[in-house]
């Protein structure tokens, strides 16, 4: 049992004064883990995210109950800088690149916390080479790449501060499926070379569940269930609600709750 | 022919001065997307207490040197201005990460009813003398080739050779270190910034501190020619089309923009203004700035305006 | 049931039991560049009435290049696209809206300051018929024209199942919803051909399958052609009927889902080895 | 637990539609608007009238307009002074050259002076945006400045170009006391906000909005960019022509270029942003944070610093009043970004809530 | 109930006036509390005042009007400005309180009979701009010796700079000089262009008509284009100390119109000192007492206290006075110098004695030249030319009149 670099205690979070979102959700990260958080749409996975890396500020959210520890330090009161420093990274879900800034100078002001010069051109070509496309548009101002290509160009920027801990929020959102699973390779390789951390939210279950080792399930502002990866993949309930694949084998697109739907569409 | 000329160069000493309180427009927008209403209160205020140090601290010391006063004066007032830059972020700016233009811009006016406030209670609200020792007369030149020769204004010719220093460096700071960078990222999207890892707290003091600078600089200047007092927060309104005209964003586009704008003013002015009764230069700057808009409508040098699905 | 005119187009799904009308949206030799960037090079498709017909491709392909050139938002260099046999060089959006072309953003783009009922709302603009004075005093045909459209709007809610957020501003719903949003908004037009960028993106299972269901119940009920890019294989394989294949803005591969996924020059450069 | 929406079901959308959705509310809104006509006049004093409550309505009337276009449209304009001026010089030739020209009419057409000049100025909107805009607008402002200082038909030939306006009535009834001038101003600001409320919760305020909010996405969905800016425009320097012609006729009766100043522009655009873009309510409590703070700070610092037992100067207390002028507008941006108005609804939602905390 | 006779003070500390708006609202102040203290009012009623500040904004200005008139006893209004004094003139009439506006305001004003409640004593635009041109004349040797001469009007860009423009006009077609006018955007801090059109017609004379930050960057200006500031000629409001006194060196031989005296010798300014500023209750600095627009203020309100007294004469003394009554007190004013020796104003300024028709009272002014440290008078007192300007003003208010289907007060009225 590896111990716990993140630990997540029962925390609320309620955005501008008046809206409860997560409702003490509590979490343990394993050093050297890679922890899944699963959960439909509104479910507050971005919002724990962004709790753990204190970006709710500038979103008028706040954590008002519960605590959020890093290797024993608290840290609600860090700025998100302080926390890059320790070594935890967000990339945050929809991209948010800079706009005006080439692909190049993105990825760059990732690593505007590592001073050695060396060692940002080593994770320069490293993220090159895990995003050859990004290569290719380096010279091009991020507004003006392809959705995809600003995925990987948040996701190159976040691994440009050399971080131990990534909270990754939707990385698969836009890409191509060969990137996908890319991604997921990368966060494997990582993992297991650098032994880095991560946090990330997915509603790509499969996925997800496929490359982690232990998941949480969060539903309205609340963990509804938890357990090892392979252990949740193995439930009835995930396998049917999340995974698609409930009694039996995986029913095409096409069929699935058909007459519900068109019973209300035409009422 | 020589009037021209004369005229000519008027516009582009005029310009440069503008250029000098545009420049604090530009460092702050470019920092942190602000627009930044308060720069009219920071030039009076860094004049403000440029000139009451310069009075008092020969009182104090008994030392009657003007060159030291003077000297004495601009860092004591250069420390003010960084304190009210680290009171800035502190109390504002650090309070409303990751909020929209318009809230941003209103609390840069809140600062500025405070800062024109305060300064006038600390310091007073009569007129009062900045003397760097610009030399008044004019000179005059091409005497020989023009009748009546070219008239040129020192004290503008030397406030011109500093707003040109002062671009090239901020210009230089900019490009080429990764601090000028990092601003560049704050001003897209503070919370993808902060979540790299960028200290938007510190980034932003810099920031105000450098602008607390060139305010202190252009009040001094704009002290110098004017006399300090509450009327100098209104050049903001005068430099407002050079901003817009260069680019809210580009340092050189300050500069370029404060000639254009300079030039064009002063020739309609005297040349188109007699025809129409006169005073037409300052609503005539504006339609400038906009006839310029209308073929780059992010100014001159500004970065283009990015809007896609 | 099977159109003779595409006979050659079998596809193992029920949808080709449907009448394939003929050519809605013809793209013929579209190119388009930005400064250095080829984004699309001489790309020709067309789009049959009542299909789903979708666009598939790695990353920078040029996909949402192609939604944006059909909707004007582009002016490709090279090319025309014709709807309905009308051709067009230059297209205006509006005009674009106005043929009955709606769609939905890859990049989220909905109106952010306003509420659910709004966003949608807004897609029923080019229907609204009263004059600024009539809504500035709204009476009579203006309010009865509001709340005519209003049903329209609600029985979209309804079927998105956002009822709950009717009156919540856009910007606070999380990332899954808005994507449903603005799907509503699209459909709000009463469209005949429905772009859809990713609109199964950020959406687990159970969402990608009402997401699903829904454009094959408007491809059903209403004939709406759809035009669909998405990287979800699974969906695409299950629901189109015909996929559109780019690659560095280049075509490499047009045909049933079958034949996609059967053509190597596809597999190598997009599909991998694990579909 | 008394302000609760539970139980109250609407039955039809016309019932979902409407501007106070909930019975407490158009309680509330009943009740203030027998207040404001006829309770307040009853008791207000001449100097409240005259000083506050006119100058109050007229602002707020501007600033609903300013808020249509900047609010509502995005369009940022520091022109409304401008505006103003037209619609007021405008009303003003009406009112004076044509014989026996009526008061409402003259001010409509003032309006719609401004409305022709807005819809000028709001051309370069379709090229240009955001902050560059503002330059077009503050070409609007100096150039009015300049138009009404130097071209004396526009004030009847007046040497010193300053108008004044007397005699006003309204059918025969004179608007001269304070009470009249109240009522006559309150009922503009009720008529003119009502159908901007109308506006902005109907199709063309849907496309102001999308405007704002996503101009691309909004002309996808086949709005026209130019209709739906210059309309806000059109409307939006209506509603402050409107404005400004009240503010030259009841509230100055005399007036110069200057009382249209770039500082009154400012000033409504502070209206706004205080009190919440995009919200109507909103324009009134900007209107009354900008109109009613400084005056209130004015009056009562002197007494509050005596009743500590020191002493300041005039000065003293207008620099104070500065001062605690700027720190609250920042002290309440801190609080709520979004405005007065969205603390309002913050609060409400509290309310709503009550007891319980969420 | 204590008798007090309320003295409403609008003046602006702050904003792009407040350098000369200062000194004018502590000489208005300090006559009071002097008053008060020396001679325990007028008759036994106490003056009271409260100052409100307008900022010179004019909607600031009709908030503090509309405050301070309703307050018990109230007495005049000096606005301290054009554009309040534009709209408070449609106001006073409803109200009944008269308005003082020593030096500015309205130059068609001075008809008593038209403005009834508008008091333009000691001057208007008009006078002072007539006043300058005599001056010029009598130094170039007769009003013949003006043909074809240039002057150059320098002028903030609103009514209070364009008011003299029909005065010199009509000057300019009966002696034949050119006149050209070159207006400055307010508040003046940019005059680079205009100063250059100076250099380019290089007039023979630049007469200045400014307030406030405009004035001293006028002079920097013409230093920076070396015109000859002693061929320049401000109104009043242009020659104070706060014009010159930062601009050193630059401004000498730089003159204006003086409407009064400055300095401190006088009786009422050591009265002032005593009796206010010794005690510690002094409004502003105490080197200000006797300044240009300290000495106005003071004037003024010597005006105003002195329109009580006569009211009260007539009215009943030691009774407080209304409105109305101090009107009548405003328009029976008779100052002689024997009277002025006695309240203090020996050498300050010239008689005044006004009438129902005649607001004014005196139209007399002098010129005074800044030696780089102080301002000396230059010339002797003149009195502006009756010929022209009453068939000006009588024109002027007709017009006004009929603006405003007013009709002319008959004389009746005047005894009321
Ligand atoms: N800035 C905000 N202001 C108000 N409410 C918000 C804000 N951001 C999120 N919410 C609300 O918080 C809830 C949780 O949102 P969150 O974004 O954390 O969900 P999520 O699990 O990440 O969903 P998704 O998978 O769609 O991204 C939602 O109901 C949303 O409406
Ligand atoms: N306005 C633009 N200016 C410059 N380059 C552009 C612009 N729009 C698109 N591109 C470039 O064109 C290429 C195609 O982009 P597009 O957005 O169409 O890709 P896509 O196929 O939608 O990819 P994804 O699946 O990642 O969304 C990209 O390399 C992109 O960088
Ligand atoms: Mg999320
Ligand atoms: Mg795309």
């Amino acid at each position: 049992m590896s111990k716990t670099v993140l630990n997540v205690n029962g925390i609320e979070v309620i955005y501008n004064h008046v809206i409860l979102v997560l409702k003490g959700v509590s979490l343990q990260v394993p050093e050297g883990g890679i922890v899944a958080l699963l959960g439909g749409n509104g479910a507050g996975k971005t919002t724990t995210l962004r709790a753990i890396s204190n970006l709710l500020k500038g979103e008028r959210g706040a954590v008002t109950k519960g605590s959020i520890e890093l290797r024993g330090e608290r840290i609600e009161s860090l700025t998100p800088a302080d926390l890059v420093k320790r070594g935890v990274v967000q990339v945050m879900e929809g991209r948010h690149c800079f706009a005006h800034l080439t692909i190049e100078e993105n990825l760059l002001t990732g690593s505007y916390t590592r001073s050695d010069k060396a060692e940002v051109a080593r994770n320069l070509e490293k993220v090159y080479t895990y995003f050859p496309r990004l290569k290719q548009r380096r010279t091009s101002q991020a507004a003006y790449t392809s959705g995809g290509e600003q995925q990987m160009c948040a996701i190159g920027r976040a691994l440009m501060a050399s971080p131990s801990i990534v909270l990754l929020d939707e990385p698969s959102m836009g890409l191509a499926p060969q990137i996908v699973e890319e991604v997921f390779a990368i966060v494997k390789d990582l993992n297991a070379r650098e032994r880095t951390t991560f946090l990330l939210a997915e509603q790509n279950t499969n996925m997800a569940l496929k490359y982690s080792d232990y998941g949480y399930i969060l539903e309205s502002g609340r963990i509804v269930m938890d357990g090892a990866a392979s252990e949740l993949a193995g439930n009835e309930d995930v396998k049917e609600f999340y995974l698609g694949v409930g009694g039996g084998e995986r029913r095409s697109f096409r069929d699935v709750k058909s007459y519900k739907r068109r019973k209300r569409w035409l009422a | 022919m020589g009037f021209f000329l004369e005229t000519l160069l008027g516009g582009l000493m005029a310009g440069m001065l503008y250029s000098l309180v545009a420049l604090g427009f530009v460092l702050i927008f470019k920092a942190s997307g602000v627009f930044n209403f308060a720069q009219g209160a920071m030039v009076l205020f860094a004049a403000l207490a440029m000139a009451r140090f310069a009075q008092w601290i020969p009182q104090w010391t008994g030392i009657a040197n003007p060159v030291f006063a003077n000297v004495a004066a601009f860092l004591v007032a250069g420390l003010i201005m960084f304190a009210v830059a680290w009171a800035i972020e502190f109390l504002v700016l650090r309070q409303l990460v990751n909020q929209e233009g318009a809230t941003l811009l209103m609390a840069t006016l809140g600062i500025a009813y405070f800062l024109e406030g305060l300064g006038q209670t600390l310091f007073g609200n009569s007129i009062y003398k900045i003397d760097i020792g610009m030399p008044k007369d004019p000179v005059i030149a091409f005497d020989k080739v023009f009748e009546g020769g070219i008239l040129v204004n020192q004290e503008d010719l030397i406030a011109a050779l500093i707003s040109a220093v002062l671009v090239a460096l901020l210009s230089l700071f900019f490009q080429k270190t990764a601090t000028g960078r990092a601003l560049r990222a704050v001003a897209d999207d503070h919370q993808a910034a902060q979540s790299v890892g960028i200290p938007l707290n510190r980034i932003w003091v810099i920031v105000w501190c450098v602008a607390g600078v060139v305010a202190l600089v252009a009040g001094m200047i704009w002290g110098s020619k004017l006399g300090v007092q509450f009327s100098l927060a209104t050049v903001a309104l005068r430099a407002l089309p050079v901003v817009i005209l260069g680019g809210l964003t580009s340092v050189p586009g300050a500069i370029i923009g404060g000639l254009v704008i300079g030039v064009g003013e002063k020739l309609s002015e005297v040349y188109i203004g007699p025809l129409v009764g006169g005073g037409i230069e300052i609503w005539f700057a504006y339609v400038l700035a906009l006839a310029f808009l209308l073929v780059r409508p992010q100014g001159l040098f500004g970065e283009k305006i990015i809007d896609r699905v | 049931m099977r159109d003779p005119a595409l006979g050659g187009i079998a596809t193992s799904t029920p949808a080709s039991e449907r009448v394939l009308g003929d050519v809605i949206l013809d793209v013929r030799n579209i190119s388009l560049a930005f400064g250095g960037v080829k984004a699309l090079t001489d790309i020709s498709f067309d789009v049959r009435e009542h299909e789903i017909r979708a666009i598939i491709g790695p990353n920078g392909a040029g996909k949402s290049s192609m939604l944006n050139c059909i909707n004007g938002v582009y002016q490709p260099q090279q090319g025309t696209i014709a709807f309905r046999g009308r051709s067009f060089k230059h297209m205006k959006s509006r005009q674009v809206a106005e043929m009955g072309v709606a769609r939905t953003f890859q990049n989220l783009a909905l109106f952010k300051g306003m509420s659910v009922l709004d966003n949608i709302m807004t897609g029923r603009n080019l229907r609204i018929k009263t004059n600024l004075l009539l809504q500035a005093l709204r009476i009579g045909p203006a309010e009865r024209e509001e709340i005519r459209h209003r049903e329209y709007v609600e029985r979209i809610i309804d079927f998105l199942e956002i009822q709950a957020w009717r009156k919540v501003p856009v910007g606070q719903l999380p990332y899954g919803l808005q994507k449903r949003v603005d799907l509503g908004r699209a459909l709000a037009m009463e469209p005949q051909v429905l772009l859809l960028d990713e609109p199964m993106a950020g959406m687990n299972l159970e969402e990608k399958q009402d997401m699903c269901r829904f454009i094959l119940d408007v491809n059903d009920e209403f004939g709406t052609t759809v035009v669909l890019i998405e990287h979800d294989m699974g969906v695409v394989m299950d629901i189109s009927d015909r996929v559109v294949v780019l690659d560095y803005g280049k075509k490499i591969g047009d045909g049933t889902p079958g034949e996609v996924r059967a053509n190597p020059e596809v597999i190598r450069a997009y599909l991998g080895t694990s579909h | 637990m008394i302000y609760r929406e539970n139980g109250q079901f609407k039955t039809s959308y016309r019932a979902d539609q409407q501007i106070f959705a909930i019975v407490q509310d158009r309680w509330a809104i009943a009740a203030l608007l027998a207040l404001a006509f006829f309770v307040v006049p009853a008791l207000a004093s001449d100097y409240f009238f005259r000083a506050i409550l006119i100058p109050f309505l007229i602002m707020a009337l501007a600033a609903l307009g300013v808020n249509v276009l900047v609010g509502y449209c995005g369009q940022i304009s520091l022109g409304s002074g401008a505006f103003m001026a037209v619609g007021a010089y405008g009303a003003y030739n009406f009112f004076v050259r044509i014989p026996n020209m009526p008061l409402v009419p003259a001010i409509l057409l003032g309006g719609l002076c401004a409305t022709a000049f807005g819809i000028l100025f709001g051309l370069p909107s379709l090229r240009v945006k955001g902050l560059y805009l503002a330059v077009a607008t503050l070409a609007a402002q100096f150039f009015s400045d300049w138009m009404f200082l130097r071209i004396k038909w526009f004030t009847n030939d007046s040497s010193s170009g300053s108008v004044s306006v007397n005699n006003l009535q309204v059918f025969g009834l004179p608007v001269e006391s304070a009470q009249a001038k109240y009522w006559f101003c309150l009922a503009f600001l009720c008529v003119l906000a009502l159908a901007a409320k109308n506006m902005v919760r109907g199709a063309i305020g849907r496309e102001w909005m999308a405007i704002r909010d996503m101009d691309v996405a909004a002309a996808v969905i086949g709005i026209r960019p130019m209709y739906a800016k210059l309309t806000a425009f059109a409307v939006s320097s209506f509603i402050i022509g409107v404005a400004g012609a009240l503010w030259a006729f009841v509230y100055l009766g005399a007036w110069e270029p200057a009382a249209f100043s770039v500082e009154l522009s400012f000033r409504l655009l502070f209206m706004v942003i205080i009190g919440g873009l995009g919200s109507i309510m909103g324009a009134f409590f900007g209107a009354a944070f900008i109109v009613v703070l400084p005056i209130f700070l004015n009056q009562f610092l002197p007494a509050l610093v005596a009743s500590v037992g020191l002493s300041i100067s005039t000065a003293g207390v207008s620099h104070a009043e500065s001062m605690i002028f700027g720190a609250l507008i920042v002290w309440f941006l801190v609080v709520e970004p979004h405005g007065l108005a969205r603390l309002w609804s913050t609060g409400k939602q509290k309310l709503r809530l009550w007891p319980f905390p969420h | 109930q204590a008798k007090e006779q309320f003295f409403p003070l609008l003046s602006y500390r702050t904003g792009p006036y407040a350098p000369n708006g200062t000194p004018w609202a502590n000489g208005k102040q300090d006559y009071l509390k002097m008053i008060n203290a020396r001679d325990g009012g007028i008759n036994g009623v106490k003056l009271t005042f409260e100052e409100c500040e307008t900022g010179y904004a004019t909607d600031r200005g009709v908030e503090c009007y509309e405050r301070l008139k309703s307050h018990a006893g109230v007495t005049l209004f000096d606005p301290q400005a054009t554009g309040i004094t534009f709209a408070l003139t449609e106001k006073v009439p409803t109200d009944k309180i008269p308005l003082i506006t020593l030096g500015y305001g309205l130059s068609v004003s001075q008809d008593g009979n038209a403005f009834k409640w508008n008091f333009p004593i000691m001057g208007s635009y008009w006078t002072g701009a007539d006043i300058i041109m005599q001056h010029i004349a009598k130094k170039e040797g007769g009003w013949d010796k003006l043909k074809g001469k240039k002057i150059a009007l320098v002028y903030h860009d609103s009514p209070f700079g364009k008011e003299p423009i029909p005065l010199l006009q009509e000057r300019a077609t009966m002696h034949g000089f050119k006149l050209d006018l070159i207006p400055v955007t307010a508040p003046g801090v940019e005059q680079k262009a205009a100063w250059l059109q100076v250099r380019q017609m290089r007039p023979d004379y630049v007469l200045l008509w400014g307030w406030g930050v405009m004035n001293s960057t006028a002079l920097k200006e013409a230093q920076a284009t070396g015109y000859p500031r002693d061929k320049m000629y401000g109104v009043w409001w242009a020659g104070a100390e706060p014009d010159v006194k930062d601009v050193g060196d630059g401004a000498k031989g730089y003159n204006a119109l003086a409407l009064n005296t400055s300095g401190q010798q006088p009786k009422v300014m050591q009265d002032i000192l005593k009796y206010v500023h010794d005690k510690g209750q002094g409004t502003g600095p105490k080197d200000e007492v006797g300044s240009v627009l300290y000495t106005r203020g003071v004037i003024i309100q010597m005006l105003g206290v002195e329109a009580v007294r006569r009211a009260q004469e007539r009215f009943g003394k030691g009774k407080v006075m209304t409105g109305e009554q101090v009107r009548w007190g405003l328009e029976n004013l008779a100052l002689d110098q024997k009277r002025l020796d006695q309240l203090g104003f020996a050498g300050v300024l010239r008689p005044i004695s006004t009438s129902c028709s005649d607001h004014m009272g005196s139209t007399w002014a002098r010129i005074h030249t800044w030696d780089g440290s102080k301002w000396n008078f230059s010339s002797d007192w003149y009195q502006a030319d009756e010929q022209i300007i009453k068939p000006m003003v009588k024109t002027g208010a007709e017009k006004y009149l009929a603006d405003k289907k007013m009709q002319r007060r008959d004389p009746a009225d005047c005894q009321s």
